[in-house]
């Protein structure tokens, strides 16, 4: 008996030690630390339901721990038969009513909460107030597109919002089901192949200044090999940061100085380009747009959504996709490039920046 | 009593089909297994109900669907729900003769009804409409060929079952197994009814 | 067994049963009737231009369901004794089979 | 005829089980082909926590992974923890209501054959070109995207094996409405019994689905159907609809037995009635008819909209009460018991807290505006993995230990019982108590990496640890029983000396015939009435005579053995001209066995009344 208690015990001590080690996770990634106001209203309605459960939790453990050692068999009492109760209506009755009554606690706000998440009546087109900001994302294998319907141009990998307003998005994949989640902003929504989804988040500015200005975003649907490495980033900035970024962006145009990252350019221009653009304003239909636009490419955090964004990183990914990201669909669409034709592409993409 | 002793119209149970231990385990087990087509069938709907405008440029259901035939098809199957009826009525006569004929009859308006069936599927192929034409097709083909092969398995359970025992006559061994053919027969009936409203039906208003 | 015997005296069991029988068999033939006419009715209703299909779709359906019903009570004989658990189960698959569709036509809409 | 205590040479013991209709040894057979697989399974969980040990890591890495994490899952939950709830079922339900044996011991070893080819079928695919790889859960876009054969290896695997099932299910149902000894009233029945009954309809109305839905993802990619393929009109929608309309009362399906492995185990060892029958009763039907109003809970994230993500979550939330009720009977069962603390009950006592956790991230989940951000995070994995390791894979293991004197004959040794216990109980909770917080802290679900800086790294190699302690339990069980079986203390009839239900009367292993005279029943518990009243046996309720028995048969092996011969066939006949000719070749062999079947008449035999006379005294002596 004692060494059951001492187990519980020591297994108590080192999950509390665990958590203690582990915090509750980074700011740009965890739902525990909510950086708007969706993903706020997520995590007030996981308190609730974990205050209730923590409670059902300490009754039960409660009567469980003082039944197991009560009502042990002690020695010489192995013949003993106790007296056989068939039950209690009165207890019965009362452990009905009461988790009944505290499941419509978290009903009510779980059927509210719902309801306001769903709210997208202002994103119709139509009547769309000109302040509101679209955005269309388009998940596909192992990248995502970032379309700004109403300014006209187009993202890939980094998403960028403004902050502290209801940002709308129509979310949809072109190949596989996909799902399309910032953790620490709000819960995630699936991005299916035959129709559009569509919600909004709310971006915090104090929390971004928190988290370092970006957030890290995650494709949570098993969508193939690559599924773990379907990264994309989320930089939200101030309202004006964001309007200057945008008149950016439309007229955004490649321009190159070096003559290494010429010779890049003219390698691009030769294999890349039937995919890739280098424009923001990339007017060519969804289905033409197969592989991520690369206008800001200089301006990234991250190469290809998970390596560090330098030099060494993006020659490796060029030379070899596959051994960064497993059935990826760039590898193969290319003959092999020398270490020359590399080092010039680098430069090239390298000097591809927005800002 | 004993499966296989030899009775008379007298001595034979007023259920046959209930009379040994087996033959209730058979009747309530096949009962069950109805239920459990029930939902096979339910989900081969729903899925034709989520699919029939899915035509992905083919023909649709008003311009395909030929109405005269699935009348046809409708009262051969109508009837042979009732003849197989009158089977099971003699059977509980003890009447062994004349369940065997009424059970023929049925398996030759089951063929009938098969055979309809074919030709229609063989028509709309001609038309264009091919299982791997479209969402619509597809579903249509599975739910309605799905219930084909229902009745072309009846059919060949059915003649087994006659022709086992054309010999040996009606025992309690056997009559379990008339009778439960003879339920399946009903349930393929069943089915039918909601495919032609449906389908067929429903398909020709929208 | 599940003999019924009432009288003790087989003969008289067995007139009695033929007549119960043939009784059954009579009310089968009318149900069959009804049946077919039930049928004739809905391909009427459909083939028919004037009605619009808000109404027809609904009283076909509703034909089906009663045209069933004659099938399940009257040629499977679903209200004899001894069919209550079959009754129960095939109703609990009607149940499933309900919300199935039901999800269907309502969750599964683009 | 009769097989007691003959010698037999290892050819005619194999040709024995492949023949057998006897419901004790197909339980065993389920039990052994079960644990095999749960160690395959097991295995393949190793190897993904290996993987995730640290970020980065390379072990096991992108496509080889998701077929590793889909065969874990695939494995577990269809070709480990059913088959063993299957040969619990198996060996108890017929004795516990005082049947000689199931409804249709013919359909009870196809059914087992069914399994076992789908089974082997589907294991095949790590031979022949690659395992599927698109989730346990199949998802129709990514599974007509994937290339080669796996996910045909899932799905024609998935669909005979569930056709094993299926007729497993209206077996036992039938078995319980009609093969009741005289006195088992429903109300009398034992809870095992109970929840196998609730749990063979749930399986009656939700494999049907599953196979529908397996069908149309085999014409998509196999004969070009466009059920799920967006291009032709089709919607995958309807998968994820189907698979969940079957995937929820699965869950159910696994858990209810266990709660009646549990209320046996904790009636038993607290030496008490369970308390509160009738509620727990009804709780179990409740549990499976809610079980089929919730299945959508899983989808809101997919779009279904507010509406009926609202009305999903509501349902979801009112499982609770009947489960909760469950919970406070099972301790008031213990209050003011007598507790033993065996092996079993160690496991019956570890589930509440266990489950409760489990129980409780369920309630949490089902409140759809916070599990979106839940939804196919670790927390997800950590919830299933707690209701289902929690619940039941301790019900198994409780159970195995139960009742292994009464299938083996032979007590498995208590110390080592105990020991794997502890280590499996402690690597439980080490393995699967961070995972919640990883969930939390933004890890997604089947990612076979993560990257280093995200604040994942601790919890992941935690979590890790855990896997290995249970492992090591694994392991000492099967040290546990090689010892038993080569030199294990023989077992009496009542082998723990408390037991209430009939299984308990009868020899341990029972004669092929179960009872030499079909017991009375008198009440609940109908063995503790007899001993409570100084009666030695049980009460029987006909002379002893002869007693009929089912003849075995290879058809049942035969006709399985012609659908895997099928299967291949058809998932080759796109690519070799053959294909087409084994799958109909398959087919006819299958159909050709059930024609057989159907003509050749099989009344069975019998025992007679001086055999088992003579069968009895030798277990008296």
């Amino acid at each position: 008996m004692k060494k059951w208690l001492l187990n519980w015990r020591l297994f108590s001590l080192f999950s509390v030690i665990a958590l203690l080690l582990a915090g509750c996770g980074k700011p740009f990634l965890s739902t525990l630390q909510p950086a708007g106001e969706v993903a706020d209203m997520q995590y007030s309605l996981m308190l609730l339901s974990t205050a209730i459960m923590v409670l059902v939790i300490i009754v039960v453990t409660i009567i469980f721990v003082y039944v197991v050692i009560r009502f042990r068999q002690r020695k010489g009492e192995e013949k003993k038969i106790p007296k056989q109760v068939e039950g209690s209506h009165k207890l019965e009755i009362i452990w009905t009513v009461i988790p009944i009554l505290l499941l419509i606690i978290l009903a009510v706000p779980t059927v509210s909460a719902t309801f306001k998440l769903a709210d997208v009546k202002p994103m119709n087109k139509e009547k769309r107030d000109k302040n509101i900001v679209v955005v269309n994302v388009r998940a596909n294998l192992y990248w995502w597109e970032f379309e700004y319907p109403d300014y006209g141009i187009i993202t890939s990998q980094d998403l960028v919002v403004p902050t502290n307003e209801r940002v709308y998005f129509n979310l949809k994949a072109s190949d596989v089901k996909h799902s399309f989640w910032i953790p620490a902003v709000g819960g995630k929504m699936d991005t299916n192949v035959e129709n559009k989804n569509q919600f909004w988040l709310e971006f915090d500015q104090k929390a971004t200044d928190e988290a370092g200005g970006i957030f890290y975003g995650k494709c949570a649907e098993l969508c193939g090999p690559s599924h773990a490495l379907m990264d994309f980033k989320v930089k939200p900035l101030p309202r004006e940061e964001f309007d200057q970024w945008v008149e950016k962006m439309k007229n955004a145009k490649p321009v190159v100085t070096d003559s290494v990252a010429k010779e890049g350019e003219a390698i691009f221009n030769k294999s890349c380009i039937g995919c890739h653009a280098v424009s923001p304003v990339d007017n060519r239909p969804e289905q033409a747009r197969t592989a991520p636009n690369l206008a800001n490419f200089g301006d990234r955090t991250r190469i290809a959504g998970v390596l560090e964004h330098n030099e060494e990183n993006l020659k490796k990914w060029l030379k070899d996709p596959d051994s960064v990201k497993p059935g990826n669909k760039m590898t193969g669409t290319y003959g092999n490039l020398t270490d020359e034709q590399i080092n010039a592409l680098t430069k090239y993409l390298m000097s591809l920046k927005v800002e | 009593m004993h499966v296989e002793e030899k009775l008379t119209a007298e001595t034979f149970p007023a259920s046959p089909e209930k009379a040994t231990l087996e033959g209730k385990n058979k009747f309530l087990g096949f009962w069950l297994f109805l239920g459990g087509e029930t939902v096979l069938f339910a989900s081969l709907f729903a899925t034709y109900l989520a699919l029939r405008d899915k035509t992905a440029g083919g023909p649709s259901a008003e311009e395909l669907f030929k109405m005269p035939l699935v009348f046809v098809a409708t009262m051969l199957l109508l009837t042979s729900s009732l003849t197989s009826v009158y089977a099971i009525y003699h059977m509980k006569n003890f009447d062994f003769k004349k369940m065997q004929l009424w059970f023929g009859i049925t398996v030759l308006l089951g063929a009938g009804f098969l055979g309809l069936e074919i030709f229609e599927f063989n028509e709309y192929v001609r038309e264009g409409h091919v299982f791997t034409k479209s969402a619509f097709a597809s579903s249509f083909y599975t739910l309605v060929g799905t219930h084909g092969a229902h009745v072309a398995f009846g059919l060949l359970w059915i003649l087994t079952l006659m022709i086992r025992n054309a010999k040996r006559g009606l025992d309690l061994y056997n009559a379990p197994k008339f009778y439960v053919a003879s339920l399946y027969w009903h349930f393929i009936d069943v089915v039918w009814v909601f495919i032609f409203t449906v389908v067929y039906l429903m398909g020709m208003v929208g | 067994m599940a003999n019924q015997t009432n009288t003790g005296n087989p003969n008289v069991d067995l007139a009695y049963r033929r007549k119960k029988n043939a009784e059954e068999m009579k009310h089968q033939v009318i149900s069959f009737i009804l049946m077919i006419a039930l049928t004739l009715v809905a391909f009427f209703a459909v083939g028919y231009d004037e009605f619009s299909h808000w109404f027809s779709v609904p009283f076909i359906l509703l034909l089906a369901v009663v045209q069933v019903a004659f099938q399940l009570y009257y040629f499977m004989h679903m209200s004899h004794k001894g069919h209550e658990l079959p009754a129960l189960f095939l109703y609990g698959g009607v149940l499933v089979a309900f919300l199935t569709v039901w999800a269907f036509m309502t969750v599964v809409w683009w | 005829m009769s097989t007691l205590a003959r010698k037999k040479g290892v050819g005619a013991v194999i040709w024995d089980y492949l023949t057998t209709v006897d419901h004790k040894k197909i339980a065993i057979l389920y039990l052994i082909a079960g644990g095999f697989f749960f160690l395959i399974g097991g295995l393949e969980a190793l190897f993904i926590r290996i993987q995730l040990a640290k970020p980065n890591n390379d072990f096991l890495v992108g496509g080889l992974y998701n077929q590793v994490l889909t065969m874990h899952g695939t494995t577990m939950i269809f070709l480990a923890a059913m088959p063993l709830v299957f040969a619990m079922m198996n060996a108890v339900v017929p004795i516990q209501i005082g049947a000689r044996d199931v409804a249709f011991p013919f359909l009870n070893a196809l059914g087992f054959w069914l399994f076992f080819f789908g089974g082997v079928f589907l294991n095949l695919s790590w031979f022949l070109g690659g395992a599927p790889d698109a989730g346990w859960t199949s998802y129709a876009s990514l599974s007509l995207e994937s290339p080669g054969h796996g996910i045909d290896f899932y799905v024609l695997g998935l669909q005979i094996s569930g056709f094993g099932t299926l007729m497993g299910g209206i077996n036992f149902l039938v078995t319980i409405i009609n093969m009741r000894a005289p006195g088992m009233t429903y109300m009398r029945m034992p809870m095992f019994t109970w929840a196998t009954f609730v749990t063979s309809a749930l399986i009656l109305f939700a494999f049907p689905p599953l196979t529908v839905g397996l069908i149309f993802m085999m014409m998509d990619r196999l004969f070009g159907g466009n059920f799920y393929n967006p291009a032709g009109g089709g919607n995958t929608i309807i998968w994820e609809h189907l698979f969940w309309i079957f995937g929820h009362p699965e869950v159910y399906i696994l858990v209810l037995p266990a709660f009646g492995i549990f209320s046996e185990i904790f009636a038993t060892f607290s030496k008490k009635r369970l308390f509160g029958y009738s509620s727990m009763v009804f709780a179990t039907v409740l549990i499976g008819f809610l079980g089929f109003m919730v299945w959508a809970h899983h989808m809101f994230t997919v779009g279904m909209g507010p509406i009926a993500n609202a009305i999903f979550a509501v349902a979801t939330m009112a499982i609770a009460v009947p489960t909760g009720i469950k919970i406070f009977n099972w301790l008031f069962t213990m209050w003011g018991g007598n507790i033993r603390f065996t092996t079993p009950m160690l496991y019956a006592v570890a589930f509440i807290p266990s489950f409760v956790m489990g129980g409780v991230t369920g309630v949490m989940n089902a409140a759809a505006a916070a599990d979106y951000q839940y939804h196919d995070s670790y927390f997800v994995v950590a919830h299933f993995h707690y209701v289902i390791v929690g619940g039941v894979v301790f019900a198994l293991l409780a159970g195995a230990h139960y009742w292994w004197p009464k299938m083996f004959g032979k007590m498995l040794n208590e110390t080592l019982g105990k020991i794997t216990f502890w280590l499996f109980f402690i690597g439980f909770h080490l393995t699967f108590f961070i995972q919640h917080f990883l969930g939390l802290m933004g890890m997604p679900r089947r990612v076979f990496t993560y990257l280093p800086g995200q604040g994942l790294e601790t919890g992941n190699l935690i979590s890790t640890v855990g896997a290995f302690f249970m492992a090591a339990a694994t392991i000492v069980l099967l040290v546990n029983v090689v010892i038993t079986t080569a030199k294990g203390q023989k077992a009496e009839a009542d082998a723990w000396g408390d037991g209430r239900t009939l299984e308990w009367a009868v020899a341990s292993p029972p004669p092929e015939y179960n009872f030499a005279q079909t017991p009375l029943v008198r009440g609940l518990d109908a063995l503790w009435i007899e001993k409570m009243e100084g009666k030695k046996g049980l009460t029987p309720a006909e002379p002893l005579g002869d007693i009929h028995m089912p003849n075995p048969s290879i058809l049942p092996f035969i006709i399985s053995l012609g659908l895997f011969i099928a299967a291949f066939g058809f998932m080759y006949h796109n690519e070799y001209s053959w294909g087409l000719f084994v799958g109909i070749g398959g087919l006819l062999i299958t159909l050709g066995s059930m024609f057989l079947r159907s003509v050749i008449d099989d009344h069975g035999f019998h025992i007679h009344k001086e055999e088992v006379l003579e069968a009895e005294k030798g277990v008296k002596a």
